[in-house]
Formats: C-alpha cells, structure tokens, sequence
C-alpha cells in the first residue's frame, strides 16, 4: 500500500523540485529552463574550478543537497532511481564553469557513468576541461582487490566536502581531483535495511525484506547485500558492520577518522544514536579516535528503514579541508 | 546508395518495430530488470523520428549524430544512453558523407558497436546488446566488400538474429540483471531482443 | 511487528543519550550524574539569561537538540513520551544559572507543566529567579479562543531561536521572557499523519490508522486531530492545513512570514518539498511574502509518517533575531 | 497524636495497599489512560518507604516534605507529581510540629488539597484524583472541632470513599482520560481509586 504525499506520481520529480527552488531561490536556481539542472544562485564562480554531480532523486540531501558554498556548484537530476541525461549534465556543466574546468563527482552506477562519460565527450566539443571522480566505497558492494566495482553510497559526502573546500581555496583542477581521490580512498561504508522502499511511479515495494527480517550491506536501491538474517540487537548489527568496514582500509590503532551515521529514511534519530553509542565503544577500544561524528541524513532511500556507517580516515590535509565550513539549504557547518 | 532520406526511413521503421513490441519489451526487461525498457525504447525512437523527419540535412552523418544527440536527451537509461552513443559514433564515422556505400554502412557498425562497448564497457559474451551489435558490425565488414548493399541488409540481419540466439545461453554481468547472474542463463536478455529489432528494421530499408 | 535498531527497550532513552554525549563531546555535557540532564558544555555562562526546555524522550531534535549556541542552555530529558522529573529540572537549572535567571520554555503538556512548575518552586527556595513560557501553537489542539489549551509542536523552534538570539545580546529575564511570549503568539502549527508509532517498551502501535487513511490534525504522540479521512492528494492535503492556519493568527495580505516544514520522522525529504511547494502557491496567492524556509525535521514523533506546517509571522524584532547564526549538534544556522 | 512514627506508618501502610491494588490500578489505568498507574504508586510509596524507614527526623513536617521529595524524584508521572506536590504542600504545613494534633491533621489535607488543586489546575468536579482530597480536606476540617482523632480518621475514610464513588458519574476533563471525554461517564477514575486507597491507609494509622 503506497502511503504518500503526492500529487501525480509522474510529476514527482519535478514538483520536488518547483517546492526546493521556490524555498531557496537564494541559493538555487535552475538553467537551460529545465527543472532537472540545478547549480548554485551565483554560478558561475570564475576563476573556481567547478564541481558537478547528478544522480537519482530519491536520496536527499543527495545529489543536489550539497550545492552551496564549501561544497558543489552543480547538480543533474533523474528520476527516481534513474540517472539523469547527458545533455542536463552538459546543461549544468557549462552554466557552473568558470574558465578552470569542471570536476564530477558521482556515484559508481553504470548509468551515471554512461551519462557522465557522455558529458565529458559533449563537454570536450565545446572545449570545457572536464575530469571525473566515481565514488565507491561500499564495502558489501564487492571484496577487497575489486574496490573499482563498489557502488558509492554516504560515504560520497566525504569527498564532495574535502573537494569542495579545495576548489575553494583556488586550486586547480588536477589538484581539486587529487583530493577527491585522496577523500573516495580513504572512506568505507556500510549499510543495513529493515524495509523496503516504494518509488512512487511503480506503487508498490521494489522488493521484499520479511517482517524480522535485516539485510546487511542492502544498497540504496535495494541492491543485494551481504547477509539477509533476523534483526539482531543494534550492538551487535554495529558490531557486524564495524567487522567489514574495519579491516578492509584498513583501520588502525593511532588513526584519527570522522564518522558519518547515516539515516536512509524513516529511522529515527534517536536510534542512529543508540548505534553510534557502540561504534564509539569499538573505535576507543581499537585506539581509533575520533575526530567529528556526523548524525543525520546525509544520503537516503526515500521511506526506507536502516542506517549506514561510513568512517573516514583523516591526515592533516584531510582535517583542514573537513573542518572548513560550508553552507547549502540542506547542510550548514560553522568552522569546526 | 544509403542517404538521408533512406536514414528517415530507418529510423521511422525503428519506431514503428519498437512500438509494436513495446509490452513484449517491457516484459522481458520486468523480468531481469525495471521494466521500462519498451517505454524508453519507443520513446527514443519516436522523438527521433518526430524531431529530424523535416530535416534538411544532406550529411548523412550529421543527421545520424542528430538523431544520436535527440535520443540521448528524450530517453536516459541505460539503453537509451547506448543507443544514443552508437547513433552519435556511427554517425562521427560518415561524417561529410551524402551518400553511403556498402564499406560505410560497415564503419557506421563497428563505430556504433566501439562506441557501446566504450561507453557500457560491456564485453562480447556478457548478454548485452554488444552481443547482437559485434557480430553484426563484424557481419558488416565481411559483406562489405561484395560492393552489394542487399548482401549486407541480409548479412546484419542474419547476425543480429544468430547473436540474439546466442546470448540467451550466457550469463547476465552488466545492469540489473547482473544481480540475476546465473538465473539469467536461458532467458533472453531484453537489450539484445531491442538490438535485434533495431538491426532488423535497419536492414529493412538499406538497399 | 516491532523493527527497530535497540538493545534492551528499558535502556533506550540513555543509550541514545550515551550516544549523544560521546558523538558531540566539545558540545554537550551532562550534569548531577544524571544523563537526563544535559547542558551547553560550556555552561553556565555568566551574565546571561538561562534558557532551559524539556520534554519526553523520541522527538529528536527536540527537545535537547537546540542546546547549544544560539539557542538554549539546558534541557531535561524524559522517557519516550514522557515528562523529565521535577528535580532534573531543577539540577539543570542550577548548572545553567549565570546569574541572570532561567527561562523555562517548554511544551503544553499537563506533566511537564506540573514537573515544571514544580521545580520552580524548588528553584526559588534555592533563590534563583525562574520565569516560564509555555508554548502551544498547534490550532488543531483547540479553537480560537481558548489558544491556552493548545499543544505545544514544531512551531516551539521559532520561540526557541528569538528567545535564544536575546538572550545573547544580554537581555534581562524579563526581556527575554518577552520575546519568547511575542515569538510564541505569532507562530501556528498543524500536522497530518499516516501512520502510528511505536515506544519502544510498550512495543506495540498506541493506536492505528487505517490503510488509505489520514489524520488531519494529529499531535506528536497520537492525540486525536480533526479530521480524519482518505488520504488525499498532497496539495489537498496543505490547502486543507493552511485553511486551518492562516485565518487563525490571522495572516494577511502584506504580511511577511518564515515557514517550518517539519517531517515527523519517516516522511522522506522529497515529499516535504512537493508539499511546500503547494505551500508556496498559497502563500503568494494571499499576498504573503516569506523571508526564510526551513524544510526538515525539527520535532518528531519516533517513525511516524506525516509533517507539520508551521506559520511564523514576522517583525523587524523577530525577524532580527531569527536570522542570527546558531549552532548545535542538531541544528546549525549561519547568519542570515 | 500524630509523630513520625506514625508518619512512618502511614507511608508503610499506603505503600502495601498500593503494592496489593498494582494490577487493579494498571487495569483500571490501561481502559482510560496509559496503564502506569500501579507501576507509579508502587514507586512512589515503595520509594518513600523504603528511604525514610530508617529517618531520624523529628519534624513531622519536615519528614512528609522530604516524603514527597522522594516520590517527586522517583515517579515523574502525572499522579506521582501531584501525590509528591500533595506531600510536600502538607508538610509544609505542618513545619516545625513534632506532634499533630486533629487539627493539624486538617490543615495538611487542606494543604495537601490546595496544592493538587494548584499544580493540576483541576476542579473539583473534572474526575481526578480532587474529587477525593477536596471532600478528605472538607471532612478533616469539620472533624477537627470533635478534637478527636478516630473521628478524623472515620471522616476521611468516608468523604473519599464517597468522593471515588460520586466521581463516576462525572466526565475525565484532564490528562489522557480527557480523550475519552463523555465515555469516561460511569467509569471509575484511577487517580481517584488510588487516592481514595491512600487515604484509607492513611486514616488506618491516624490515632
Ligand atoms: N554496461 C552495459 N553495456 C552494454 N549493454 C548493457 C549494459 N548494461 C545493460 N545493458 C543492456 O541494457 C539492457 C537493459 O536496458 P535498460 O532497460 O535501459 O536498463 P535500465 O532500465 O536498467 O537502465 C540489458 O538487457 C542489456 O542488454
Ligand atoms: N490535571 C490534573 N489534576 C489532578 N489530577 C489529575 C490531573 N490529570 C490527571 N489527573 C489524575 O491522574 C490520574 C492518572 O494518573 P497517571 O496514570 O499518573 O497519569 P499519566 O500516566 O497520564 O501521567 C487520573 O486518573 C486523574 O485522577
Ligand atoms: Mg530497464
Ligand atoms: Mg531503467
Ligand atoms: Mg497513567
Ligand atoms: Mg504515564
């Protein structure tokens, strides 16, 4: 049964949209008069290398929650659950470029990466310098040894926040993609799921999860994960998620690392800190200490119920870029 | 001689296979996949169609990228995407030609299937489109230097129906139905089935 | 059927607490040995007013959750949708008197009323000066007319943030206290929920909504609202919601307002936005103009799907106040 | 006469009545209202109990404030507030006595009374917990003049049996029972159930 607020389903997307753009028309606004590429209010920033992504609808605050100030300047938007065009990435592309190239930052989905790579053909027709970052790093996505096949999920938030404070500082666009790489390499995540989600122009769950039912490593679009079981106790599904996340960088005594308790969509608040209460106590008894702990949601799947945790290894370079602050209508941070 | 009026006629009999196997389409992608692949194939060939049917274009590789770039935009997943760079890297291939030769008609091919094997970075063997569009770009080599535009129309078709054939006993590695992987063996791949249409409608007017 | 991320359900309400405290260390801090007193970390602050706030456990971020700067000193945590104690009440005001006095702002609820009152009695026998605001916005709580007898919701944000922001500049307990009431009388709230929630110990839903149906009016634990029905479309859904508030303050023509939309737990971001934008679409037709949006969750109940729409109505004062920074582990503001 | 001891016994004897009535109160409490009824009484007077068996304060009023201290602090429920304001209002009232006689036993239901009455903003005549101290404190005050204190005790133990029993014919205007408003007829209401079963105990010592 499909309990939502909606209007037409098919209009979904883009009524989203209309309501973003009119509660935030100072810090977005749409080009090319399509809805679906969103940069920021005073894009382009010349002499600032510009910073793209796109993706699915269906997971804010990603994609175009973070364009804003420290972060993004441009976003294009699919459907639910669907890459967006090539021609909307080049939309927004060109409207955000301010003469130092553009670096996107997506997520490892054979359709974005179809599209992006398209973009970046079109893009080079019209001489804008574009390079790309694809995040992966969910750890149930595929093994150690084949990280190029792991999809992105929460742990993205990471890299578009050291990236973004880089091309902030002016540097250039090779080196804005240094520290994207930097930030995608040093973060893992892992996700749990409780239940499904229904995307509204289908009407009912994409999938299934028993009642009692959890499943491990489940993607954002319900991708399969790692382990379908009984739900257990938050310690010890933490305890089973920090066991695939740690040793795979991996972690160590002595490492410094921020974490991102992430919420997928209808767990509440209350129980991410329950979580995070045991992935505390893991990290202080490996001598893991920590450094910032995000709490929230940062990357959703609609009604979802479960959480991800992504930890984030930190070296100087990446603390000072972390610590910057940074301003969107779906993310503030004062200077940490 | 293959030129821009015989490359509406392709794309107009395109449009019309895809929309009378839309529901099988979406069948068979209900099956491995979303579902939507008879909705985004119709689409992209009938906005194609609609769009370029008045166009003044004597290029035939100008227009065959046109039609490329309107697919691109009017249907972006995975196969919409696919499609729409083959168009564009065929089309990049005939470029400043107004009229095609049997040799072109084999470069318009092996650049559509390069382009889909670069973008998706599907390989032959992995039940894909790619398994209906390398035999058919290699297909298109062989009957090209016939010099006869039938031996090729008859020479793709026969291949991408032959490649059809054989991807249902391979193993589904790229897009959701990778998920499927070995429940996939046995059943047709849906890409492949709409390939096979393309190639078939293609065919039909090549002369 | 139960599903959700717990140890023990007796040991919910301080797991998440433990869970708070070790996240955001450099901002909270408990007092009296008590986790269920929790303040600034850097209280008390001399020579300002103290504001303190308390509730039941379950609607993250409230209550505790604007504590920090900007906002308030302190705050007394109950059980899941139970009032805190009188004497926590007392232990966090005495950490957070500075001098100046304490300001009690808190929700119209017949518990916490009495603990409240309660423990200010206790304060002034140890002669720290309490004052109190108690907040109730929720027009489908009671009719016109009788505004006292009306729950305290979302729209609590609002008293918070002015009264917060005063207290800042300096002012005195009763300049405060000032604001906090003007804040207060200027902002209304309604909700509508899909569905119900589970406590943790109780285990079970506390009442039901039927498949297809909705409840206009709904309070934040489950108190009867005043209409319940089929679910609509969502731009039925606000219209119905905005006819119940714009003509209650009233709001009119030429007014300038800042709007709150506040998911109560599981509704996904996406249909906060299409729901604003119906929001929007009324606004601008009455000839109202809106300084700022916010679009998140800003008082929940535990997994319940719904929102609430609160109005607030502006001045130079209150609008003043409304845009200087904040920052807390559950909510950050740059100035505006 | 009225001293600490007996204070002491008071607190003993409402504590087991409460433990004996816990499921009753959580049956009656779970058709109107949440159901913690029992669990809070038993807190609250277990609590009190349980901390000031051993106290050696002399000061009767003193020793009923720091009661209601301890119920305040352990049961932070709607009944534990008003029972633990109750206390401490009652004591207040009776500061610096070591030895109550009937007439101040009067003047703590009256206190006791006044402050329910002011922390809950409840009437006499909404079904609560008031509609059984209201007539205690009325009857305490009359039975005073007697001088005697079996009568006191026979007057309390009266007026709140007939204050339980006249509120069953009223209407739950506050607390979670006010839901239910006009339902609420004819029912009996906990908080009065269990205040009419503490001052029973209580009027069981009174000598
Ligand atoms: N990486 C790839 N390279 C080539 N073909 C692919 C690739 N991934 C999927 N396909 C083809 O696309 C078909 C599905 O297309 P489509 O329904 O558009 O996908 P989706 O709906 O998942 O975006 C598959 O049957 C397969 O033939
Ligand atoms: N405002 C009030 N004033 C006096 N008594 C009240 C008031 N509200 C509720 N009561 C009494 O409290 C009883 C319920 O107590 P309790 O179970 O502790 O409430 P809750 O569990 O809702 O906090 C009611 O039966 C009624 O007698
Ligand atoms: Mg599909
Ligand atoms: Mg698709
Ligand atoms: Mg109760
Ligand atoms: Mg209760």
């Amino acid at each position: 049964m499909m309990k939502k607020f909606l209007n037409k389903p098919e209009a979904f997307v883009d009524e989203m949209l209309q309501g973003i753009l009119s509660a935030h028309p100072d810090q977005l606004k749409h080009v090319a008069d399509d809805l679906r590429c969103i940069v920021r209010a005073d894009a382009p920033k010349p002499g600032k290398v510009g910073l793209a992504t796109g993706g699915g609808s269906g997971h804010l605050p990603l994609f175009l929650g973070y364009v804003g100030k420290g972060l993004l300047d441009g976003c294009a938007v699919g459907g639910v659950f669907q890459s967006p065009g090539a021609d909307q990435m080049l939309e927004v592309t060109r409207a955000i470029d301010g003469g130092k190239g553009v670096l996107y930052i997506y997520g490892n989905y054979s359709g974005d990466r179809m599209n992006f790579d398209m973009a970046t053909e079109m893009a080079d027709m019209e001489e804008i310098r574009v390079e790309s970052y694809v995040a992966g790093e969910d750890v149930a996505s595929a093994p150690k040894g084949e990280e190029h096949k792991r999809r992105g999920v929460a742990g993205i938030f990471y890299v578009y926040k050291c990236a973004g404070a880089k091309a902030d500082e002016g540097a250039d666009l090779d080196e804005v993609k240094r520290i994207a790489e930097k930030a995608g390499a040093n973060v893992r995540t892992i996700g749990v799921a409780l239940s499904p989600v229904i995307v509204p122009e289908v009407g009912r769950p994409s999938f299934t999860i028993g009642d009692g039912e959890m499943e491990i490593g489940m993607g954002i679009h319900g991708e399969p994960g790692i382990r379908r079981g009984s739900l257990m106790t938050a310690d010890e599904v933490v305890q089973e998620m920090m066991d695939q996340i740690l040793p795979d960088l991996p972690y160590e005594s002595g490492d410094e690392v921020s974490v991102l308790m992430n919420g997928l969509g209808a767990t509440p608040k209350e129980e991410l800190y329950v979580a995070y209460r045991k992935v505390a106590e893991i990290l202080s008894e490996k001598g893991i200490s920590v450094f910032k702990v995000y709490v929230g949601e940062f990357a959703t799947s609609l009604e979802m119920t479960g959480f991800s945790i992504s930890v984030f290894k930190l070296d100087d370079e990446l603390k000072g870029l972390l610590a910057k602050p940074a301003c969107t209508p779906f993310f503030e941070q004062v200077e940490l | 001689m293959f030129d821009v009026s015989q490359a509406k006629a392709a794309l107009h009999a395109v449009r019309l296979t895809m929309e009378e196997n839309r529901d099988r389409l979406i069948e068979l992608d209900s099956a491995v996949g979303d579902g939507d692949l008879g909705l985004t194939m119709c689409k992209a060939f009938v906005t194609a169609d609609q769009e370029l049917a008045g166009s003044s274009e004597t290029d035939v590789g100008k227009f065959l990228m046109q039609a490329g770039m309107t697919m691109a935009k009017s249907a972006p997943s995975t196969m919409g995407t696919l499609v729409a760079t083959g168009f564009m890297r065929g089309g990049k291939a005939l470029k400043d030609k107004t009229a095609c030769a049997p040799a072109d008609i084999a470069a318009f091919f092996r650049a559509f299937s390069d382009g889909v094997m670069e973008r998706g970075k599907a390989k032959p063997g992995n039940k894909t489109l790619v398994d209906v569009l390398e035999p058919v770009a290699v297909a298109a080599e062989e009957a090209a230097s016939s010099g006869d535009m039938d031996t090729v129309a008859a020479a793709i078709r026969d291949a991408a129906r032959k490649g059809e054939e054989a991807s249902r006993g391979m193993m589904s590695e790229h897009g959701r139905a990778a998920i499927y992987r070995e429940q996939t063996i046995g059943k047709p791949d849906p890409g492949a089935v709409a390939g096979r249409l393309m190639i078939e409608a293609f065919a039909s007017v090549l002369k």
